[in-house]
């Protein structure tokens, strides 16, 4: 027996996990393979964890998301509040060279640069001169981004926007370096040849595999950055990375597997992070097509969707239900909900009847609607429950389940009933949601279009501070009350933290940078 | 010799054949490369269009992808403009193909960059060379072009990572399937009819009805969870011989990304491997029990010849027959990747890249992996036939298989 | 031409073979007893199902899984029936060995010759060097008359003709030098000039070897040249069994009789005459008759004692026996043509 | 005048032995299937599954529940409790399991269906057609194959879907498109080793037409082989549409299959197994079942198994 016991023992310490070694090193879930290191060239929130590890913007977060000075030690703001002068801070890029504000200038005009046609450029388009530029009418000079010298840079706004130093933290702002960028074009973000001015900078990327990203040396406050290197595993399957972090493999995950959040909480205890994030899960219906133009359908099938029920049963990884497009999380705006939503469930299914009775349908003469959503588990969940829900209200639905690109091509081209969709802010603003719903603006799937609300918009651009939130809370109490889309949850991040990871902080926008984090023994 | 000269020829005329089909195709699936959540807005999809040469017509985006595009010049308005074919006669000097309408070629010449012979041409332009980048070098010089949803990730990279990924746990689980199948098969085919016979096929057949899908999370389950907090409970609770930390595993059959040895690639080789296990054991029974029943054999016992012997150079050759012929085009499909155990064991791997490529719409690295695919279907089915003269001798010496 | 009083080599007493079927059992031996003495070349005569070649596959231990033996076949003192594969494979191949009938399929098409040659020799003798073995291959080869055998040596079994390929089984079942050689209609696949060739073959071999060989044929006019002895076989059951000779002249048994008739003759005057066919099938092995299995179509046969006993072996001439209740009524329907 | 006085027939026959009766090829093979107990006992317990599916709104009075009926009290999972008549748990989304395994089991069986028959009739006739012609036909025959099984099955799947709509038999149709390749590869190799037979020459001779041979002598012998891929390729088929389920691009909500079922429940097998149990349960009968039963048809069915 003895013999017995000593082989499996020999079997087991061949398959140890690997002895402790002395680097601190962190193994983070990385949600999917990054398509590129260069941050103008990145859309994904998983992309952008990384970007975030290498490159540092003006301005930057704190562990806890706050906004601190980052490439930039302070600004000034002209009292029109559209021009911006930052004092940039001396340091330098990974392979030695200074950062300068030529580099800032650089990266603003390529991101806006046709030629780079980077996705995201259409945040930029706040700077003077960038939507032209961008749209390919205007030219280079006219984006108005200016390196006054070496240290100081001068940025003039279209309309003034207190959230552009939030903006400032978002890879759309981040500096690229000119000289390498100028050598290598379309390949300076290949492992070989980048040049970074963050706390990491890549060590070896394995498509599939994992990204190891190693401490930079030349970074300015290298020395407080605890972790030597972090490890991406591109782990898109939930079950597949809660195992791997069941065994050891990961100190931290990028998602979990919404259905078993019980088990899980039961399982890891306090090591489970659940934080509200800013976006909302929402129903859109289509506006140009009968019976959606008639704002009482869309009410009426807004109302009847059992929030509660949803964000209790169909889905317990604790999400909010939402009534206002703008999620409740964001600071300094009072959400606006619709006036039925104080109104308890039966009450809003018999106004619902009413309403459906009066736009002429009823039993004899059922509402017939087609439900679509892209191929997810979660999506398939709520679309069901919904279905069930307007089914109680005699309401025909039929669900029609298709992959991602064809679900959003379809929206994009009006070519639906009612779609699911979902929207997660790109900068605390209420203005980034708002836009949705603005008439004509390709992300408004269902076109609504109100000219009030557009015109409420548009005046808010020209306001600063509290008048301006007062008059965005207008226009949304508008958008809700004739229900444009149908919010149904605001969207939380849920991670698995182990114990032994300090740093990591539960945040608003869900940006974890590894530059504060550290493993304790 | 010539023969081989011959497949290869095939596979060539094969290999422009399915891009072709693949590439006319593919535009047909609704949505494109950049549809999303978070779509770019039409001016900047027209950038991306132009970026990835798509707003050329059909037939020039096709010989951009056989051959290379070598020079596109830079519009009014700072977006890519019309096409300049550089096409590299033998002699090498620069000839440029495209129609300049008799502008002088003072404009600056965009040059392809990483194109090996990019450097090569500027030696001979002497124009200023702007080295705005040009995406593609071409299938005849090797470069499978830039993924369309991945920015920066060339489908040569894809290969270059994902296939060894692939490998590592699709080549084992082949090699168990084979090297048990086939003496499974034999033993059922020599003990036909009895208990033995039965069991070994439906031991067989368990991996052929389990789905992979099923199969992957119960070994888990079972292998990964439960035994292994057994042995834990046993050497780190009751013996204390090992002191690992509630989280650390003793078995870690996982593959965690630390260290990647040899037995993380033990389940997925169990699950894909007994997937095959059912169908080679039932081939190799249907050829060893043709085998036996054959005259020859008779002749084997006559001369007093053991079983072993008998079963292992007799019936070998004909028992193998069968499973070479499903082997070929299965193994192809097999070699190049199963999404469901890159998925469900979290590996790395091409087997993810051939379905989201269709899912993403991701031409390039959809044309890529098929190319892929085909080669190896290609190869597998040459290597099978040249088992099959290997095996068979009278098809070598050109008497045909009776 | 032998004598009675050597010692048999291979005696075979009361050999009864039956197959398990779905149908029921398949009686295609019972009670065969036959001796082979010692350097004879004895014939085993009978038409297809009339279990000439089981009872010999039995002793070989080659029947189907589904055959169930009983009685004995001594051979130096062992049972052969009774023995284990194990122990029967040291006989097998060394001892005795077989040839059987179509060489098109008793060669393994996969393996080479020289592989199908060599391994019975070096199995069974492990201490012999390969280029020994090699040597004694290729010299039995050309003993076979199998030319250039040095270059055929290393062929596949597809290269080589019909005739070729049964020398070749000649060739492989006398490496070993065996006392006995079963041959199981050696020649019907071939045609009549190889068939003399191999016969020739056969008999040189018996004779430089002096070992007995077992000739298991239908065609009586391979018997005539070749056989020292013969034993006719009917339904299972030895009918009659004489010297060559002395069958060919004083045929006893209505069966035998009617096989010589039905064979055309060289030296017959009228070759015009037709020959006579013998009427009726040959017995279903699954419902044999109790009594005599060719009383069905014995043109002798009576009711009363052929179809309720069979007739047992009786030797009626020194060397010369027969199982014929009707022994009378045959030789004069012999000599008049009727009964 | 013959020595021997011919015995009459009847006389020579009395009752001495019955002759033997004549049976047809499939008279024979039936009776060998019969006499094989557990090819038997399975086309039994395939008969039970075909009668479950046909009569599936049984189950539902059974059970009391519709098969896209949410139970409210039952939601997200619920092990199976006998009170409540939840025989076999629900699933996510409050759905009785027992009702959508037996609809599932409706479609995959369809699945199953028209798979086999497209790969039989389609699989066999290109494999013998090409094996038989030979030459360059077979050559292009083949390396059309080679370009076929290389196609993305997933953008096939997309395409279909998008331009025929969203009914089960496109479906059907994409998943009988990819399995009859292997088919017709294995035919192809019978019908190459069967070319040069006697018999096959003899047809020839004879100036047979090839469909004639094809029809006569290729097929006949073809149909062991064919059988035994048969039972290799419906779990093959299975496995292809909840693949396909898994992906989105398979069967619609709110009806579904045992493959999708399983796929649902497969990464759940830990905390919730009884997702995972009552389909998988099914789908290992329905597939065992087959097995053995093709297994029967080819021993039954191959003539040179005496």
């Amino acid at each position: 027996m003895k013999k017995l016991l000593v082989s499996i023992a020999a079997l087991a310490a061949l398959g140890l996990s690997s002895v402790a070694s002395a680097e601190m090193v962190l193994n983070r879930g990385g949600g999917d393979n990054p398509g590129s290191l260069d941050p103008h060239q990145i859309s994904g929130t998983w992309e952008s964890d990384i970007a975030r590890d290498q490159f540092m913007g003006l301005y930057t977060e704190a562990a806890d998301g706050s906004i601190i000075p980052g490439a930039a030690l302070s600004h000034t703001v002209s009292d029109d509040g559209l021009t911006y002068t930052f004092k940039l801070r001396e340091h330098n890029w990974s392979d030695g060279t200074p950062v300068t504000a030529g580099d800032f200038e650089f990266a603003f005009k390529r991101i806006l640069d046709p030629a780079t046609a980077a996705d995201y450029a259409y945040l930029m388009h706040i700077i003077a001169g960038g939507a032209d530029f961008n749209g390919g009418e205007g030219s280079v000079d006219a984006v108005g981004v200016k390196a006054i010298d070496d240290m100081t840079l001068e940025v003039k706004l279209a309309s003034p926007a207190p959230y552009f130093i939030a903006q400032t933290t978002h890879n759309t702002a981040y500096p690229v370096p000119k000289h390498v960028v100028e050598k290598f074009g379309g390949d300076w973000a290949r492992p070989e040849n980048i040049v970074v001015n963050g706390a990491f900078k890549v060590d070896d990327w394995v498509i599939g595999e994992k990204l190891t990203v190693k401490k930079n040396p030349m970074f300015y406050d290298a020395g407080n950055v605890a972790l030597d290197a972090v490890n991406y595993f591109p782990i898109k399957e939930e079950t597949a990375e809660l195992n791997l972090y069941r065994e050891g493999g990961l100190d931290v995950t990028y998602n979990m597997p919404a259905d078993i959040i019980d088990e899980i909480k039961a399982e890891f205890g306090d090591e489970v992070m659940i934080t509200p994030y800013g976006g909302t899960y929402y129903y859109t219906f289509n506006a140009t097509s009968e019976p959606f133009n008639n704002v009482d359908i869309r009410r009426a099938l807004s109302m009847t969707i059992d929030r509660d029920f949803i964000t209790t049963v169909v889905n317990t990884s604790g999400i909010v239900p939402a009534y206002s497009f703008v999620p409740t999380s964001l600071p300094g705006y009072q959400a606006q909900n619709p006036s039925w939503a104080s109104k308890s469930y039966d009450e809003r299914v018999a106004m619902a009847k009413d309403l459906l009775a009066g736009a002429g349908y009823g039993a004899d003469n059922p509402l017939k609607i087609q439900l679509r959503y892209n191929t997810n588990e979660g999506h398939k969940n709520i679309a069901l429950a919904v279905s069930d829900m307007w089914a109680k209200l005699g309401v025909e639905v039929e669900l029609f389940n298709t992959d991602a690109r064809t679900h959003y091509d379809d929206l994009q081209k009006q070519d639906f009933q009612v779609g699911r969709a979902g929207w997660i802010w790109d900068y605390p603003d209420a203005e980034n949601l708002l836009a949705l719903m603005a008439s004509g603006k390709s992300y408004n799937y269902g076109q609504y279009s109100n000219a009030e609300f557009d015109a409420l918009l548009e005046a808010s651009y020209t306001q600063s501070g509290q008048e301006r939130i007062e008059t965005m809370q207008k226009a949304e109490a508008i958008a809700m009350e004739e229900a444009a889309l149908a919010p149904i949850y605001y969207y939380n991040s849920k991670h698995l933290v182990a114990s032994y990871v300090n740093g990591y902080v539960a945040n608003g926008d869900d940006r974890h940078p590894s530059r504060w984090i550290s493993i304790s023994e | 010799m010539a023969y081989v000269l011959r497949r290869f020829g095939q596979m060539l005329i094969l290999v422009v054949i399915a891009l072709a089909a693949v590439f006319s195709t593919q535009r047909l699936a609704p949505g494109g490369p950049f549809d999303g959540e978070k779509p770019p807005p039409p001016d900047i999809l027209i950038n991306l269009e132009a970026y990835y040469d798509m707003d050329l017509g059909m037939p020039a985006q096709f010989m951009g992808y056989l051959f290379g595009m070598a020079a596109r010049d830079v519009g009014a308005n700072g977006r890519p403009g019309r096409v300049h074919w550089v096409s590299i006669p033998k002699a090498a000097e620069v000839s440029i193909t495209g129609s300049l309408d008799g502008e002088d070629l003072g404009e600056t010449l965009v040059v392809r960059k990483w194109c090996p012979w990019g450097e090569w041409l500027r030696r001979f332009v002497d124009k200023p060379v702007d080295a705005r980048p040009l995406r593609k070098c071409g299938i005849v010089r090797g470069d499978f072009g830039l993924s369309m949803t991945k920015r920066n990730i060339y489908v040569n990279d894809y290969v270059r990572d994902g296939l060894p990924g692939t490998l590592k746990y699709a080549i084992p689980s082949l090699l168990f399937a084979l090297f048990l199948g086939v003496p499974m098969g034999f033993v059922a085919a020599y003990f036909q009819n009895t208990r033995l016979d039965f069991s070994m096929v439906s031991v067989g057949m368990i991996g052929t009805i389990i789905p992979n899908l099923v199969m992957g999370p119960l070994l888990i389950y079972l292998l990964a969870n439960q035994l292994d907090g057994f042995f834990h409970w046993i050497f780190v609770d009751q013996l204390e011989w090992v002191e690992l930390s509630r989280r650390q595993r003793t078995l870690n059959l996982i593959p965690s990304g630390k260290s990647g040895g040899p037995i993380h690639y033990l389940l997925p080789t169990l699950v894909l491997g007994t997937a095959l296990l059912g169908r080679i054991v039932r081939l190799s029974r249907a050829g060893a029990l043709e085998a036996l029943r054959s005259n020859y054999v008779r002749t084997a016992r006559s001369k007093g010849l053991p079983n072993w012997l008998i079963l292992f150079r007799h019936v070998l050759k004909p028992g193998i027959l069968p499973v070479v012929t499903y082997l070929g085009p299965v193994s192809a499909v097999i070699l190049t990747g199963s999404l469901v155990i890159e998925f469900t064991f979290s590996l790395p791997g091409l087997g993810s890249q051939f379905i989201s490529a269709a899912t993403d719409r991701d031409y390039t690295l959809l044309m890529g992996t098929t190319v892929i695919l085909l080669l190896f279907v290609i190869v597998l089915n040459f290597i099978v036939d040249l088992l099959y003269t290997w095996l068979d001798p009278r098809i070598r010496t050109g008497g045909s298989p009776t | 031409m032998s004598t009675q009083s050597a010692s048999p080599v291979l005696s075979i007493k009361d050999l009864t073979i039956r197959f398990k079927t779905p149908d029921g059992w398949v009686k295609a031996v019972n009670g065969v007893s036959l001796d082979l003495n010692q350097s004879e070349i004895l014939g085993i005569v009978g038409e297809s199902g009339s279990g000439k070649s089981q009872s010999f596959m039995a002793p070989m231990g080659l029947l189907a899984d589904n055959a169930e033996v009983s009685g004995q076949a001594l051979f130096q003192g062992h049972d052969l029936l009774s023995l284990g594969t194990r122990e029967l494979n040291q006989i097998r191949g060394t001892k005795i060995s077989m040839v059987f009938q179509d060489p098109m399929t008793c060669l393994n098409p996969y393996l080479s010759i020289a592989t199908q040659m060599m391994e019975g020799l070096r199995y069974h003798n492990p201490d012999i060097s390969r280029r020994d073995a090699k040597k004694r291959c290729i010299d039995m080869l050309d003993q076979v008359a199998i030319p250039d055998a040095a270059r055929r040596f290393n062929q596949y079994p597809h290269e080589l003709s019909g005739g070729m390929r049964q020398r070749l089984m000649i060739a492989i079942a006398l490496l070993n030098d065996p006392q006995i050689l079963i041959a199981d209609e050696p020649t019907t696949a071939l045609d009549v000039t190889i068939q003399a060739q191999i016969l020739d073959i056969l008999r040189a071999l018996q004779a430089e070897r002096n070992m007995s060989i077992v000739l298991i044929t239908h065609d009586l006019g391979v018997v005539a040249e070749t056989c020292d002895r013969v034993a006719v076989m009917y339904g299972g059951r030895l009918q009659e069994v004489a010297p060559a000779k002395e069958l060919f002249e004083n045929p006893q048994h209505p069966y035998t009789i009617a096989l010589m008739q039905a064979t055309p003759r060289v030296e017959a005057d009228d070759k015009t005459q037709r020959l006579a066919a013998i009427p009726g099938q040959p017995p279903n092995m699954r419902v044999p008759p109790p009594g005599c299995a060719f009383f069905p179509r014995c043109a002798v046969g009576q009711a009363q004692p052929c179809s309720e006993r069979a007739p047992e072996l009786e030797e009626r001439q020194p060397g010369h026996s027969c199982a014929c209740f009707r022994m009378e009524a045959a030789l004069k329907l012999r000599e008049t043509g009727h009964v | 005048m013959s020595l021997l006085r011919p015995k009459s027939t009847e006389e020579a026959l009395n009752g001495a032995f019955e002759t033997v009766k004549s049976r047809s090829l499939t008279r024979l093979a039936f009776e060998r299937f019969a006499r094989n107990k557990v090819a038997v006992v399975s086309s039994f317990i395939l008969v039970i599954l075909v009668l479950m599916a046909i009569f599936a709104p049984v189950a539902e009075m059974l059970t009391g529940y519709a098969m896209e009926f949410q139970d409210r009290n039952f939601y997200s999972a619920k092990p199976p409790n006998w009170e409540a008549r939840h025989f076999f748990g629900t699933d996510q989304n409050g759905r009785d399991i027992l009702v959508r395994v037996i609809f599932g089991l409706r479609i995959s069986m369809l699945v199953a269906l028209v798979a086999a028959t497209v790969a039989l009739i389609v699989g066999v006739l290109y494999g013998a057609i090409s094996g038989l012609v030979g030459g360059w036909v077979d050559v292009l025959m083949m390396r059309f194959l080679d370009l076929l099984i290389s196609y993305p099955l997933t953008l096939i799947a997309v395409i279909a879907l998008a331009y025929f709509g969203r009914n089960i038999y496109i479906v059907f149709a994409i998943i009988g498109l990819v399995e009859w390749q292997i088919m017709a590869r294995v035919v192809r190799g019978q019908v190459l080793s069967l070319r040069n037979s006697d018999f096959i020459e003899a047809a020839r001779a004879t100036g047979a037409p090839t469909g004639a041979i094809v029809r006569r002598h290729i097929i006949p012998n073809v149909i062991g082989i064919a059988v035994v891929y048969l039972t290799l390729t419906i779990p093959e088929v299975i496995l292809v549409e909840s693949f396909l389920g898994f992906l989105g691009l398979g069967v619609q909500e709110p009806n579904t299959s045992l493959g999708v079922l399983i796929s649902e429940g497969a990464t759940r097998v830990e905390h919730k197994p009884w997702l995972v149990f009552a389909p998988g349960a099914f789908l290992i009968i329905l597939l065992m079942a087959l097995n053995f039963i093709g297994d029967g048809l080819r021993d039954a069915f191959d003539p040179k198994d005496r």
